[in-house]
This record gives structure tokens, C-alpha cells and sequence, in this order.
């Protein structure tokens, strides 16, 4: 009857593994196989420049506002390598690196910032949904992901990513709510770069982890250093394997820091100091797994040499490619804006779609008789 | 043939689709042990377990959002929303999830999900729970709104909306569950989405309406019969995609028209009946087009909910107003 | 760099004072005076017999659905008896006793119950929401009543409640997120009667104890015996204060059970066993507190009698003041449905109020046909 | 007298409401050092502290939430919604409590609040961003839904706005932040919520607008004048409670109508201007009345946003075809 502390049996822990400087703590040291070890480096660099690349784009005015993803490539990498082909990858949109090693084309990514709906369309045969513009609410579609699973006696599990910010939100709580209720098969991926937009993290939540949230679901839930790819590694491994052999769903917090603005809109200046940036400038995730495969011999510099060199030219095909698919007949088409409303259209659809089609009919008309119009003057002058 | 009242049929119709295909789940608040609060989803739980029977936790943003994501992995759930008054929780989902699959991702992706919600008024129940929005849904692109008005097009029009490969918004009006009985054939049948149907022929006006108030429209119908006026029923069945072919053909006949529903009027089902037929059909018209509808304030708490609600007698004189502009 | 254990800082605790046998932990006693513990008492029981008269009411006709309050009435008393006048108290549905208390008329509750909008007006002076409907949507209201009490440096409380389903919803969530963002004055209160509807506790959230909720908001947390007036008091009477002095928001989970089905529409037997509601029956709140106050010297068996025959009065009093109010042509005015949407009624609304008008001319008018043709007959006959 | 855009017309507002009244607060997701993104709160944070420029949570529903709370409490919160593509995560606290407050306490409490949200197309930006859905609002009793068009009507429907006893929708059509500059005076001013304005008078025929789309229209009045066309043009200024009156007056005059808004078609803004003049000057009607709208589809992403816009040109067909009836 008196007054006693009710125990939580859950432990909410941190992990960090390969430091800042590369220094290893060898008793946590996850045994990845060397090719594996070259795959998440090669998905983190082709990131990496892909983002680098769009910037400059966008800079010139050939590609829109998009979020930059430079600094998140450690916990979206070191995640993603622990799922199957047919497990499902649910990303929020600084998943750059493990949507590129899901599947995506780099052009499809592109083509999705610059204006372009088929660049969201996953491709065949890839478990992805796209990014997702809404904050948090790609959580619930996971967690029915997931439901369905088990539902369906399949064995898969489900890869899903959020923002600090996207805690505050209700879908993030109900998600996370409904995945430990159902025991679905469900990772809850963090990526706690300590900002959304402008707001600081304190201002976002008073607790002191998004780790410990977990509590509130019964959930595993630890925090990891985000730019270390090898924590993010064994963090989301185990949790991978728990919701496999059917225990539910997890939360893993990676702490990070956007090494960019929040867009190519953003001004950071206005919020954030320079300073930080440049301290977390040298924690970021791909210098020291570079260091820690040349360390351990899976790469050597010259290696490391060739794969930028690989991931630059894969890089600019894709630039090229997106930019001719623009161009394309197939992407250009204005009826691609209602054809693919419904399955079929439906008549007071069809009645606009013919609208448009006229307006398609008086601008080609209008573009005609302008031509005519040079080409004469062309001839007369 | 059996004669069942619509909650039964709508049950039915739940019965038959788990029956036949296996993907198809139903969830929802209390849609379970207890069988729903309306009782609709009756034997469910009993017949196919708690994993295709599903109580939710109290949450409809994350019933509709993980309903969405059963129906990516392969499965057609159902889900209920308890109240068409709670279902702005889930309004995010719906908008800006459920309506734009298929397009965002250009047909790679798509839902076949049903939204099944009991709506409307008169039920004397407390705030929140008469709501008739379906307008809002209406106005979204990329959904169907689906609203039957009698046992036998509720069953029929639930199998197609469960067939349908995208989402369904399935209005059930609430105050016909258990109003009348209907036969309905033994042999489970469909109804095309999107097919208003002309109910009761005539020359003289027409009728538009659907779902509960679809009754003070019949019921004013039998009662200008009387006075030798004789009026087209068109029951819209779908609100969205809206069938206006039929409705333009039965006022190019009548050259009158009445749109009676309970939802509020401002920017509501009916504007859109006025805005088409003024469009399809406006040499057509001898009169301007009446809006027997709700006010535009929330619907009363039920000791003044008749206040607001269609009746017959609104009809009529709307009717007679139209008759003799 | 290795392993490590997070330390959360907050204990979360339970709380039982006076056991479902009135045996006291006197260490634990709270030191009320007696006039308090008698107001406590009275409108305990005033809620518990309001609430059984409109059962009754209910099965005449007399009242459309209502949920029903019996066994929250320690949870609602124990907590709203700790704020003052000009605090604020923001209820679910269940809170009858405690929004008696603060000075709702019970005239007004029947109203409500009965379908008029003029149940729902809180008294004039009186801090109090109505009752809300939609699960979850006050605890945000009560959030920014608390914010603005910070921003205009008044030095008040919030005290406001929600059941155990509530705290799915992301509102739920997202409220008690902001209250400890802006270290709100609020004392959030759940009254965990184990169902909502017919989903138990377990089907709502995979965590044991509301309480341990508060981890996630680095709240102060307790759960305690929600039949026990005193736990209830003492905990809420530590939220209070610590809101008061500036420390912010509270969760209080007082565990307890629905002793009647979840509205007048519902059929309890379908989800919980006849049986368990036999064992609450004996926990519940008053008996105890009966005993309580007995064993104290507080009031005497003649006392508690009085009390009865005093609490009936006023119930009977309120039924007919209420039955006579639903009659009255204040509150039949159909125009009421109207004139309060806006503060004035905008010129297409005036339009439609132009139709209600019309169309009570037009009853008005076949009434008095009827009444002509009825007293033509009468003369005839 | 100065010569702002209606970015800075609306600050400009924002700033003297918070002189003028301490009970003012602005508050939303990076309004404060941010000062927004699109810059609309610049310097608020720096004059009026945290405790009255509220950066808060990402949590729109708690933004809406928490603001009806304030305002039950005296202050009179000004929040902002980064895009109209979010607000849908707040509908349920719009709908559910917003807009009935006063109606629920038959007086009591009343909500004096304004939820300033960027709307529309035309910014080349993302999903979710470019939304235009002001008729979810218009259909929701309780709610006054402001569009502004240009500097000045911006920052004096602000200020009515802000002096409303109740919640107030303000739309920003953010295409227009930057788009044009215009005298507005030094003493702050208000116009009347509920009020329609032509802008342009002609006796051929009335376009009806609002918002961004209203340079559509006068785009294609100018062009139609040189053909003597001449264009009457009123700016709705405030969608609901709509002013009919005038637009019917115009309608009236020029038997001539078509409606300019890029929100979508059904149930839109649109269909519920149709359905006025129709009961209120049926006779005067000499043609359809057509609809220049978004299509019943997502906005499309930037690539082909161009064919959902209306534009001059479209205006200019759906005018003649309507002049050529
Ligand atoms: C529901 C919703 N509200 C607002 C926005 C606008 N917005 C885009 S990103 C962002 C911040 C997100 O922060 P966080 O979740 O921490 O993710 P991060 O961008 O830092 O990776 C905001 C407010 C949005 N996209 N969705
Ligand atoms: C948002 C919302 N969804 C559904 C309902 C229907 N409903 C009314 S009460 C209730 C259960 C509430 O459970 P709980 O929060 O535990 O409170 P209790 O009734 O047990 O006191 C439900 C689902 C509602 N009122 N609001
Ligand atoms: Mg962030
Ligand atoms: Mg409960």
C-alpha cells in the first residue's frame, strides 16, 4: 500500500563504436564481411556526391528546393545493409544513400527534385516507398507494412526513418504505438540531426534522448553515435533480427548534425553558428569508415581513389540521363498529371482531361503559327 | 432472397468479401468482440480471428495510415471510423496519403482500401456523432464516395467498393440501418461505382439526392403525386466521381430541379449537381435549381436537429417554389 | 566510446493510501481539513446519484445517450478539490463530480445530456470547459490555457483529464509534448479504467503504466489508486504546487474501472466479465471514503444519511428544474441553432435563418389549422 | 505612404497588431529566430521576445490545439501553418472545436484567433506545397476564410483578421509574396471581412476571382479590352462567408460570368458561386456561367504545375465561348 517505485525493466543505452578520430573500441567491433564493408562505403560516397552534385544544380537553376543529405549517410547506410531485397525500406528524405543502394535510380532522384512525379514512382521489384514530404506520416504506412507481415506469416521486416522534429508530431507517437501493440516487425530509425529547420532540439522535446521514448511502448530503444556507421550497424542488426524472430518492433536514435542547410532554401546562419557546424564538420561519418577500411585493409587509398572516381562517373550519367529523360516525350506529357489519378478515368475527369487537351491544342497552334511566322521572316530577311 | 434491413446487409456484404478473398482484413475501434457500435461488423471476430477482425488502439490517424500501408504489402483491408466526426484525425492520411498513391508514384503503387464510416443525423445522439461531410471528401481528388441509400445497393455497392483498386469512402447513413427491410438476392452482386440511378420517373422535376435524405425526397414524391405532380427521383449513389450524365438527362426532360441532402450547403454536394447541370444543361432550365440541404452551422445537439434536417415538407415547398417560378 | 547505460532520472511511483478495506497508511495520510473532506464527499456522492438518476431518466426516454461517471468520482474529486476558483479545469466526460463542484449547474448536465446546446454554456465565473467529445482534443486546449498563464505571468493551474484510450491519440502526445516544451502549468489526469469501450488496456498500449508515459516528456509521473480519494489528492496536490512555483506539468494516472457500461448504448458483457466488475464493485471510491470519514470522526453514520436525503433533494430539484427549462421557450427558440455560429450572422446565413423562419411560420400556421379543425370538432362532437 | 510587397505588407501588419495589443502572440514551427520561412514574421522575434514569437514543435494539430487554449485565455494567438499541405494534420481541432466554440457555449466562449497559412501554386516547389484548398474551409460552418490579393487588402484584412471576435482563416497566396508592390498608407487600416470588391468595372461580362488567380483574370480583362471586350472583375477578397450580393449585382449587369481559382473544380469555391447566382439571378443569365479552375487531380509537381494554373489564356477562351453562347 505505500509508496514504491515502479521498476521499468527496460535499459535505455548508448553505443558508439568507431570514433570521430577513428579510434575502434575492438570489443564492439560487428564482424561485417570485407565486400559488404565496400558496399555501404561506395552507397555513402555515391550519397555523398550525388548531393554535392544536385546542389550545384540547384544552384543553377536545374533542379528545385530539395533537402541536402550530407552528414545522414552513416545511419541511413548502416541501416539499410542489415535489411533483405524483400524486407521494405520506408524512408523519410535524407535517406539518400540506402534509397541509391535499395534501388533507386540516381536519375529518378533527381528527376523527383526537379519537378518530375515519375521520379517518385519506385522501381519494379524495389520494396521502397518514396520519400515522403509530410512529417512522420510515412510511419504509419510502415507499421501497416509490418501488420501485414505478420498477417501474411512472412518473415520480413520493415526499415523505417523519421527527424527529430518528427517526434513531436501525433503520427510519429500513434506509430510507434500501434508497431509495439501489434508486435510488428518495425524499425524505427531516428535521425536526430537536432534540428527541424530552425528548432533546436530542446525546443522540440524536454527529455534528453529520443532513445528513451521507447519506454513509453515497452520498445527497445538505445541511442548511437549517427556518424558512426558501425554502431548504426550493430544497433539496427539486433534490432533487425528481434523483429524477425518476432519481437516487435525497436527504437534507434542516431545522433547526428545536418552538415548543410535543411534545403537549398535554408539559411542555417540564422539559427545555427558556424562553429558548430565546423566541430561536427570533423565527426562526420565518411572520413573515419574510410579511415577504418584502410585501417583494417579492405581498402587501400588508391581504392578509396578508384571509387570516387567510379562513383563520379556514375554520378554524371545520371545527371546527364535525368536530364535528357526530361526532355522526353514520355516524362513531357501533360496527360501524365491525370492519367494515373484513378485506375481508369472517370467521365467528369475525362471531361477535364479534354480541356486540357484543348489547351494543348491552342498552345501547339499558337507555337505553329509563330514558326510559320519566322521561318517567313526568316526568308525575308 | 432474404429481406434485411441495411446494417444486416452491410454486414453481409463484410461476411461475403472476408469470405472470398483472403487479403481482405477489417479493423477499426471496437470492430472486434464488440462487433462495432452499431453492431455491422456482427460475427466477424468469431468467424476470422483477431488477426483478420482487428481492435485498434484509439488512434484513426493510424488506423487509416496503417491501413494504407496493410494495403501497399498486399492486403484490402476495411477499416471503420467509428463516427464520420472523428475522422478529420485521420484527415492527413486520407489527403495526403490514401488520394495520392497512385499518383505520386504513377500506378506503381496503389490502394485498394475502404474508408467504411456511418454518417448523417437523426439518431439523437450528442455532438460530433450526425456529422455529413461528405463534401469534404469530394472534394479531394484522387477518391470515391460511395453513399447507399437502401439495404440492397449498400451490399452490392460495399463488394464493388472493396473490388475497387483504389481507395473507397464509404458513407454509411446511419439512420437507415435499421429503418427498412429490403430483399436482397442471394447470390452476392456489385453495383458500379460512379452510376447515379433514376428511382422513380417523371416529368415534371427532378430529384437529386442520396443517403438518408433520399427518403423526405421519396416521401415528397408520393405526396405531390397526389397533387398530380410528378416527379424524377435520382439517387446519386456515388457523390464522387458524380454520375451529372444522368442527372443532365433527367432535367434536359423535366427542366426543374431539387437537390435535397442533410451536409452543409456552402460549397457542398449540391453546388457541384448546380454548377454541372449549369453547365450540361442550362438551356434546359425553366427555373433556378433549389438546395433543400442543411444550414450552414454545426449540426444541432438532437433536441433541434429536425430543424436541420431535410424533411418532406422542406421539399415540397421547394418543389412547388420551382414549379411555379 | 563503449556500452552504456543511460541514466533516466525519473522514478516513477505508486501511490495507495486508503485501501479498498478503508485501512489507512497513516505515514501517507494527507492533512485535510474536515469541512474539505465533507465537500469532497458531497459532491462524490452528488455526481454518483446525478449519474444514477439519469440512468433511470435515460430508460424512460427521458435523456438521449450519456456515458456514465460511477467509479471516477474519487479520481475527479481527489484532483479538481487542489485548484482554485480562477484555475482552470478542463474535463473529459467522467469528471461529473468534479465539474458539480466547480459550479455547474446539474440542471445543465441533464440539459446537455438531453440535447441543447445551453447544457454545454459553462456558468458565468465558472473556469471550466465543457465536456469534449472528441477523444483527446481538449488536452491541447487546456496546454495553451496553461501557455497563455505563462505568457501573462498569472500564477494558475491547469487540471484537465483523459481516459486510458486517449493516450493513443497523437493529441494526447502532442499535448503533453508542448506542456513540458513550455513548461506549462498543466496537471494532466488519466483516468485509466482499463477499457476504452471494449478494447482493454493491454490492446492500447504495450506498456504497463500510463505513468511511465512521462519518461517521454521528462515529466514528473505517478500512477495511483485511482478509488482512493486520498492518493488522488496527494498526488494531484504535489502536481498542483510544484505547476504553481513554476515546475511545469504533471502525469497522474489513477488506475480504476468503469462500474457501469461505457454509455447507456453499450453492452459491457460482450468484452468483460461480470465477475471482474463484482471485484471493482467492491473497491470503489465511496464506500471507503465513507468509512474513511467515519473512522476519522468527520462525519457520523446520522451525517452520512443527512447528506443523502440532502444530495436527493438537490438531485430531484434539477431534474424538474431541467425538464421545465427543456420546455421553456428560451431554450426552444430554433433560432438558438443559428445566432451563436458567428458573433453576428453573416448575410448568407441570414438567408437560411429566412428559411427556418419560413418554415416555423408554415408549422405554426398547420398547428393552428389543427387547433381550429380540433376545436371546430370539439363543438361538433 | 510606401511602396511594400505583400510579404512585407503582411509583416507590416503583423508588427503593429503586436504594438497595438499585447494579447497578440504569433506563434508556429520556425516563425521566431527563423522568422519564418518565407520571412513573413521578420523582426518579431527580435522585438517581442519568445514569450510572444513562439517557435514551436513540429505538431500542427498542437499548434491549433494550444492556440484555441490561448485564446480561451485572453491572448489572441496569430498561428501560422508553414503550407496549407500541413494544416490537414490540424482539421480535426479546426472543425472539431475552432469553429464551434461559440456555438457549443451559445456565446460563452468565443475564439478570437487567426490561422495565417501560405497557399497555392507557383513556386516551383514540392509535394504538399502548393495546395489550394480554401473550399474545405468555405464548408466548415463557424469559419471565415480571408484570401488577400495584393499589398494593401493583405495587411487591412489582416488587421480585420486579427479584431475578429472569431477564428479567422487567412490565406496567403504565396505566389504573390513578392510578386508586386503597392502603396499602402501609414495609418494601419482595416476592411470589412464578408466584402467583395470590383475591381475593374465593364458591362460584357464578370469574371469572379480571388487570391492569386485574381492576376489571371485581370491579365486576361486587359487583353480582352483591346478587343472591347470589357470585363467586370470582382475579388472575392473573403470565401466564406461569401458576398454574393455583389457578385450577383455584377452577374446582374452583365448576364456574363466565369470563375477564376486554381483550387480544385468539385465542390470547389467555384461550384458554390454557381449555385448563388443561380438562385439569386437565374433570369439575368444569358450563358453558362464557366468554371477557369484547377483540375480534379493533385496539383501537379513543377514540371507540369503550368497546365493546372489557370492562365490568361484560359480565362480568355472561357470568356469568349461564354460571350459566343
Ligand atoms: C507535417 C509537416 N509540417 C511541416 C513541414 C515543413 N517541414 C519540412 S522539414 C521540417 C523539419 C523537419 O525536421 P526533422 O523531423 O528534425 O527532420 P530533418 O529535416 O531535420 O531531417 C519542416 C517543419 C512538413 N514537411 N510536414
Ligand atoms: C476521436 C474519437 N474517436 C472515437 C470516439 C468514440 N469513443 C467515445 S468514448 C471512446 C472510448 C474512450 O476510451 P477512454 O479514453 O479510455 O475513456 P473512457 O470512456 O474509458 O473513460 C470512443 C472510442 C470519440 N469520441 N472520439
Ligand atoms: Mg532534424
Ligand atoms: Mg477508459
Amino acid at each position: 500500500m505505500p509508496r514504491t517505485v515502479i521498476e521499468i525493466a527496460q535499459k535505455i543505452e548508448y553505443l558508439s563504436i568507431l570514433d570521430e578520430n577513428a579510434n575502434l573500441d575492438k570489443s564492439l567491433e560487428p564482424d561485417i564481411p570485407a565486400e559488404q564493408l565496400k558496399t555501404m562505403y561506395k552507397y555513402m560516397l555515391l550519397g555523398r556526391r550525388t548531393d554535392e552534385r544536385m546542389l550545384k544544380m540547384q544552384r543553377q537553376g536545374r533542379l528545385g528546393t530539395f533537402p541536402q543529405s550530407a552528414g545522414h549517410e552513416a545511419i541511413s547506410m548502416g541501416s539499410v545493409i542489415n535489411i533483405k531485397k524483400d524486407d521494405w525500406h520506408v524512408p523519410a528524405y535524407r535517406e539518400l544513400a540506402g534509397m541509391l543502394y535499395r534501388g533507386w535510380p540516381i536519375e529518378n532522384i533527381i528527376l523527383f527534385w526537379n519537378g518530375f512525379e515519375e521520379g517518385t514512382r519506385p522501381p519494379e521489384e524495389v520494396n521502397d516507398l518514396p520519400i515522403c514530404v509530410p512529417i512522420a506520416s510515412q510511419l504509419p504506412h510502415a507499421v501497416g507494412i509490418g501488420m501485414a507481415m505478420n498477417i501474411k506469416k512472412e518473415k520480413n521486416v520493415v526499415m523505417t526513418y523519421f527527424g527529430d522534429g518528427a517526434t513531436s508530431e501525433g503520427d510519429c507517437h500513434e506509430a510507434l504505438n500501434f508497431a509495439s501493440v501489434f508486435k510488428a516487425p518495425v524499425v524505427f530509425v531516428c535521425l536526430n540531426n537536432q534540428y527541424a529547420i530552425s528548432v533546436p532540439l530542446e525546443r522540440q522535446m524536454a527529455c534528453e534522448t529520443v532513445a528513451q521514448k521507447a519506454i513509453a511502448y515497452n520498445m527497445p530503444g538505445i541511442r548511437v553515435d549517427g556518424n558512426d556507421v558501425l554502431a548504426v550497424y550493430v544497433a539496427t542488426k539486433e534490432a533487425v533480427d528481434r523483429a524477425r524472430a518476432g519481437g516487435g518492433p525497436s527504437l534507434i536514435e542516431g545522433l547526428t548534425y545536418r552538415l548543410t542547410p535543411h534545403t537549398t532554401a535554408d539559411d542555417p546562419k540564422r539559427y545555427r553558428s558556424d562553429a558548430t557546424t565546423d566541430e561536427w564538420m570533423k565527426k562526420e561519418p565518411l572520413i573515419r569508415f574510410a579511415k577504418y577500411l584502410q585501417n583494417k585493409g579492405v581498402m587501400s587509398a588508391k581504392d578509396l581513389e578508384d571509387m570516387e572516381v567510379e562513383v563520379d562517373t556514375l554520378v554524371k550519367a545520371a545527371v546527364t540521363k535525368a536530364e535528357e529523360m526530361a526532355k522526353s516525350e514520355e516524362l513531357l506529357n501533360p496527360y501524365n498529371i491525370i492519367d494515373h489519378v484513378f485506375a481508369d478515368v472517370p467521365q467528369f475527369l475525362q471531361e477535364q482531361r479534354d480541356e486540357l487537351g484543348e489547351y494543348m491544342k491552342r498552345e501547339n497552334d499558337r507555337k505553329a503559327k509563330k514558326n510559320a511566322k519566322k521561318s517567313e521572316t526568316g526568308a525575308l530577311s | 432472397m432474404a429481406e434485411i434491413n441495411m446494417a444486416k446487409a452491410i454486414n453481409l456484404a463484410l461476411h461475403e468479401a472476408m469470405d472470398r478473398d483472403q487479403r481482405v482484413v477489417v479493423m477499426g475501434e471496437d470492430v472486434g468482440q464488440d462487433e462495432g457500435v452499431f453492431r455491422i461488423t456482427e460475427g466477424l471476430f468469431a468467424k476470422y480471428g483477431d488477426e483478420r477482425v482487428i481492435d485498434t488502439p484509439l488512434a484513426e490517424a493510424a488506423i487509416v495510415g496503417t491501413a494504407i500501408g496493410m494495403s501497399i504489402n498486399g492486403l484490402k483491408p476495411i477499416c471503420e471510423i467509428q463516427f464520420t466526426g472523428f475522422d478529420y484525425y485521420a484527415f492527413h492520411q486520407v489527403e495526403g496519403h490514401a488520394s495520392r498513391f497512385r499518383n505520386r508514384t504513377r500506378g506503381r503503387i496503389h490502394l485498394p482500401m475502404v474508408m467504411r464510416m456511418p454518417y448523417g443525423g437523426g439518431i439523437r445522439a450528442l455532438e460530433h456523432h450526425s456529422e455529413s461531410r461528405e463534401a469534404y471528401y469530394a472534394h479531394t481528388p484522387g477518391l470515391k464516395v460511395v453513399i447507399p441509400s437502401g439495404p440492397r445497393n449498400a451490399r452490392a455497392l460495399l463488394h464493388s467498393a472493396i473490388q475497387d483498386p483504389d481507395p473507397v469512402i464509404y458513407l454509411e447513413p446511419k439512420a437507415c440501418y435499421r429503418l427498412f427491410r429490403e430483399e436482397v438476392p442471394d447470390q452476392m452482386e456489385t453495383l458500379p461505382i460512379g452510376q447515379a440511378h433514376v428511382i422513380r420517373e417523371g416529368e415534371d422535376i427532378t430529384l437529386v439526392s442520396y443517403g438518408a435524405s433520399l427518403r423526405a425526397a421519396i416521401e415528397a414524391a408520393e405526396e405531390l403525386e397526389e397533387e398530380n405532380i410528378h416527379c424524377e427521383i435520382v439517387d446519386l449513389l456515388t457523390v464522387s466521381p458524380m454520375d451529372h450524365l444522368t442527372v443532365v438527362k433527367s432535367v434536359k426532360k423535366t427542366g426543374r430541379c431539387v437537390i435535397v441532402h442533410e451536409g452543409q450547403r456552402n460549397c457542398g454536394i449540391g453546388s457541384e449537381v448546380v454548377a454541372r447541370i449549369n453547365e450540361h444543361a442550362f438551356l434546359y432550365l425553366e427555373a433556378p435549381i433549389k438546395r433543400v440541404t442543411g444550414f450552414d452551422i454545426p449540426i444541432p445537439y438532437f433536441s433541434k436537429e429536425r430543424y436541420y434536417l431535410p424533411d418532406a415538407e422542406r421539399v415540397i415547398v421547394a418543389c412547388k417554389e420551382t414549379l411555379n417560378f
